[in-house]
């Protein structure tokens, strides 16, 4: 189990340093929605599941919206 | 330069943090009043989803001001975007978007809100509640923004919606103040423990808080796709 | 009944009550909006006038949802807080008669509900008991502010306001850890509860906690490293925004400070820290004010000139000098609120900030200008206006230390005040002994901004004179702050 | 295998707290800066919830009998932080709204560019 959630919490960090260093913002977005993801996973893990269900749908899905609406607005790649 | 003193501050905050975790070790019950809600939550408040019953009842103050938070976010999105507005009115040409996109969404519209609505519902006996019904009802309008463009939601109702929902909330809680002396005193029935019709006055404020989050999260969409 | 009328609750759920309702009030009738939160704040006024001499005998504490303290949230209406409560309900009315007829562009009818959000957020801060509750209502005051700095959604709004959102928000993410920190530690959120169970800040894992929520509080309170983004976000808002949030925002975001470490750290230790901090804030605001060119960054300066002097006082940890600087606060947000409401009128006549359109202002607008000028005079400290009973006070606490170091250091802060004079002077010869003696041309302004000015100057005036008016709250509230186990005891039976 | 037991889930946390503060520190591009108050608040979040957990502890919930309270990992800080990805969400929606005005104005997101008003 601990094997599992070592692998987790690796990936959730090495996706959230492909947010910090990617150029593309949308790549970059994409990204966060995966640290979200294998947040709200870890969530259930803890026996949170309705913080869970707050991040899988807030968190993952809205934020994503919000974030590709905020980016087709204004420009994609980071100068 | 700027990178070599960030990671210096950075590196100060990690130690210190790490120093005081050693006095909260991971894993081990170390709380009174988390026992305290397990303990007597089901008694006092009717619910058996403990985190509804904090959320909602021990500590529903909260609650009322992260739905004002929300309420405000909203309104600030709405206000920015309405002024400086260059009024070039030209009618964007709206393109039809692919019948595969059209008719998934068309399909999973309903399936959504119905989710939603039994996720705030249940809300006092399964995990959920309004913020995540909510959320969810809030994606299913996203759909139809994505596969009908030029499709808007009516900002009047919406809007009433909203209103109505936070006012349902202030009432109840001054409902209780008259009969229970206490702000959001839970002067409803309980029912039977682990039925639909139970833990008082939860229910209704969860069904308002849903329908307030989901207004309030579809009109900054709404906002932000159309008004920008 | 009159005993549930007077519920310290209804402080803040009537006003929030009202606000939800606005758009339901705006299918009725567009005219009606802005008068809800003229009538929401005059409940306030009202309740916490009445409230004030129960407070002074015993403080009231409401426990909401009718579950006692470590359990459920309390409010705690001590001296302090009703005291807090009467002045943003006292400034927040007036401002609202004033936005009557300023606010003219955009989406009005949201305006109204945020403006009528901060000040309830504001409310909220200083009466709750639960620092998670003082967290969710911080954000209340902070986002609304960010709202209302882009409000006209020009280009220096839209840039402060990001700048203002990206620093308040690392800010909340580290009030946030540190409730964390204090909630694995001890396991409650009862402010109370939490310093009944702290009794020295010398183990690390109880001061990181103290800094980080020290630095997350303090951002909005603009003590020195942390306020960057105060002059941009008070000198590009609205004018009416301007004054609320220079003259109740900061200090809120004071009191939030206060009251981690006076009642939930008791980190006595830590004030001689504090003391430097509040004279260096002084004299790096006051300097930087002195070089502006325009006028509303200048009183942006100078409100973070006057939140060094607050935190000097109420530093030196004697009942003498918190009262004292509680007395300064409330002249810097009565003579603040009053500048910027005055500034505010000039800029929309004269359609420039630059310190030099103001020529003649003196002839052209001569109830604004004495308006400025009293609001001037109250800010340096001269009699008969309330800045000079209260400067006097913070004068008197640092030489009864009989301490060569609170001899310099008051020494500094005279120094700061002459800056302050001068910066404030020039201004003043600007409004009356410049310009040209030939176009004269009078305007009345609408009652609706001058009666909130009237109404300021009076009370400038009024407290200047009879400063015993003020000497029972002040003290009850410095007791307040200073015996943290009378607030325990009160909370926890 | 102990320290990972007892440490992995403040690694996870503070780990991204850094990350994030990293981001806000140093990047220029303001839609970067804004993922990286995400990424902060996620591991806020995560840090909290790993605070109340119990080893081997069951969700807070009696969804069928026989759970032992006993073993109930603490609801209050499942409670907190539902409440703070509401305002997450809240302040990051605004922020983003800021972004897209900021654009339309100034052309550019990157903040250093952006110095219209200074001291």
């Amino acid at each position: 189990m601990i094997i599992i959630v070592s692998i987790l919490i690796f990936l959730m960090l090495v996706s959230a340093i492909i947010a910090a260093v990617l150029k593309d913002l949308l790549s970059a977005v994409i990204a966060l929605c995966v640290v979200s993801l294998i947040a709200a996973v870890l969530f259930y893990l803890l026996q949170a599941p309705d913080v869970a269900m707050a991040e899988a749908a807030i968190g993952a899905a809205l934020v994503t919206a919000i974030f590709v609406i905020a980016i087709r607005k204004t420009k994609r790649f980071e100068e | 330069m700027r990178k070599i003193i960030s990671a210096i501050l950075l590196i100060i905050i990690a130690g210190g943090i790490t120093l005081s975790l050693m006095k909260i070790p991971f894993g081990i019950p170390k709380t009174k009043v988390g026992e305290y809600y397990i303990n007597k939550g089901r008694e006092e408040t009717g619910a058996t989803n403990i985190v509804t019953s904090v959320v909602l009842n021990y500590r529903g103050f909260d609650t009322l001001g992260e739905i004002t938070i929300l309420f405000i976010a909203a309104l600030g999105v709405g206000a920015i975007l309405s002024l400086g507005r260059k009024r070039t009115d030209k009618k964007e040409k709206i393109e039809p978007t692919s019948s595969i996109v059209y008719t998934g969404c068309r399909f999973l519209f309903p399936i959504l809100l119905l989710v939603g609505s039994y996720i705030f519902i249940h809300g006092h006996l399964t995990p959920g509640g309004g913020f995540q019904g909510g959320a969810i009802i809030a994606s299913a309008f996203l759909l139809i923004y994505l596969s009908c463009p030029g499709k808007r939601v009516n900002e009047k109702y919406s809007k009433i919606t909203e209103s109505l929902a936070g006012l349902i909330f202030i009432v109840l809680g001054l409902i209780g103040l008259a009969i229970g002396q206490e702000f959001l005193f839970n002067f409803l029935p309980k029912g039977t423990l682990g039925t639909l019709l139970s833990a008082g006055i939860i229910p209704i404020i969860y069904i308002a808080i849903g329908l307030k989050v989901g207004s309030e999260l579809t009109g900054i969409i709404d906002n932000l796709i159309e008004k920008s | 009944m009159v005993n549930q009328l007077l519920n310290p609750v209804l402080l803040i759920v009537i006003p929030l009550g009202l606000a939800f309702s606005i758009p339901l009030f705006g299918l009725i009738s567009k005219k009606i909006e802005k008068f809800i939160p003229t009538v929401a704040l005059l409940f306030n006024l009202i309740v916490s006038v009445i409230l004030i001499p129960k407070v002074l005998v015993n403080p009231i504490n409401v426990s909401l949802g009718g579950f006692l303290p470590p359990f459920g949230i309390n409010l705690v209406a001590g001296p302090v807080g009703i005291l807090f409560t009467a002045l943003i309900a006292l400034v927040g009315l007036l401002v609202s008669i004033y936005s009557w007829d300023y606010i003219k562009e955009g989406a009005k009818e949201k305006y109204h509900i945020l403006y009528l959000l901060l000040l309830t957020g504001a409310t909220g801060v200083v009466l709750t008991g639960d620092i998670f509750n003082l967290f969710v209502f911080f954000e209340i005051l902070c986002i609304s502010s960010y709202s209302l700095v882009a409000y006209y959604s020009d280009k220096a709004g839209t840039e402060s306001a990001i700048k203002y959102l990206i620093q308040g928000s690392i800010g909340s993410a580290f009030i946030l850890i540190g409730i964390g920190l204090l909630y694995g530690q001890f396991g409650t959120l009862n402010m109370a509860d939490i310093a009944s169970k702290i009794n020295s800040i010398h183990s690390i894992s109880i001061f990181l906690p103290l800094v980080l929520l020290i630095t997350g509080f303090g951002v909005e309170a603009a003590i020195f490293p942390l306020n960057a983004w105060l002059p941009d976000a008070h000198s590009s808002a609205p004018s009416s925004i301007s004054a609320v949030l220079s003259g109740i925002a900061i200090e809120v975001g004071l009191y939030a400070v206060v009251r981690i470490v006076f009642t939930v750290f008791g980190a006595s230790s830590f004030l001689m820290f504090f003391l430097f901090l509040g004279v260096l804030t002084i004299l790096i605001g006051e300097i930087c004010a002195f070089s502006q060119d325009n006028i509303k960054r200048m009183l942006a300066y100078s409100s973070i000139g006057q939140i060094g002097l607050i935190v000097f006082a109420l530093s030196i940890n004697t009942t003498y000098g918190v009262s004292g600087g509680l007395f300064q606060l409330i002249n810097h947000t009565l003579s603040k609120a009053l500048l910027f409401l005055a500034v505010g009128y000039m800029i929309y006549r004269s359609g420039s900030m630059n310190i030099s359109s103001f020529e003649g202002m003196g002839k052209k607008m001569p109830y604004t200008s004495l308006a400025f000028t009293i609001g001037a005079f109250s800010l340096i400290g001269l009699p008969p206006f309330v800045g000079f009973p209260s400067k006097f006070m913070i004068v008197k606490a640092a030489l009864f230390k009989h301490e060569i170091l609170f001899t310099v250091l008051i020494a500094l802060v005279l120094f700061a005040t002459i800056i302050e004079g001068a910066y404030f002077f020039r201004v003043i010869q600007v409004l009356y002994f410049k310009g040209k003696k030939d176009d004269i041309k009078q305007k009345r302004a609408p009652a609706s901004i001058l009666i909130p000015l009237f109404i300021f100057v009076g009370l400038i005036v009024f407290l200047g004179i009879y400063p015993k008016f003020m000497t029972d709250v002040l003290n009850s509230a410095a007791s307040e702050l200073l015996n943290r186990l009378d607030y325990i005891k009160s909370v926890i039976q | 295998m102990n320290f990972l037991n007892n440490y992995i889930y403040y690694i996870g946390a503070f780990g991204l707290v850094f990350i994030g503060l990293y981001i806000l520190l140093v990047k220029k591009n303001l839609i970067k800066v804004i993922i990286g108050l995400s990424i902060l608040d996620t591991g806020v979040f995560l840090f909290l919830i790993a605070v109340g957990y119990i080893n081997k502890g069951t969700a807070p919930i009696f969804s069928k009998t026989g759970l032992n309270p006993k073993n109930m990992v603490d609801p209050v800080p499942q409670a907190l932080v539902l409440t703070s990805i509401v305002i997450g969400v809240a302040i990051l929606a605004l922020a983003l709204t800021l972004a897209i005005k900021l654009y339309k104005h100034y052309g550019t997101l990157n903040l250093r560019k952006i110095k219209e008003q200074r001291w």
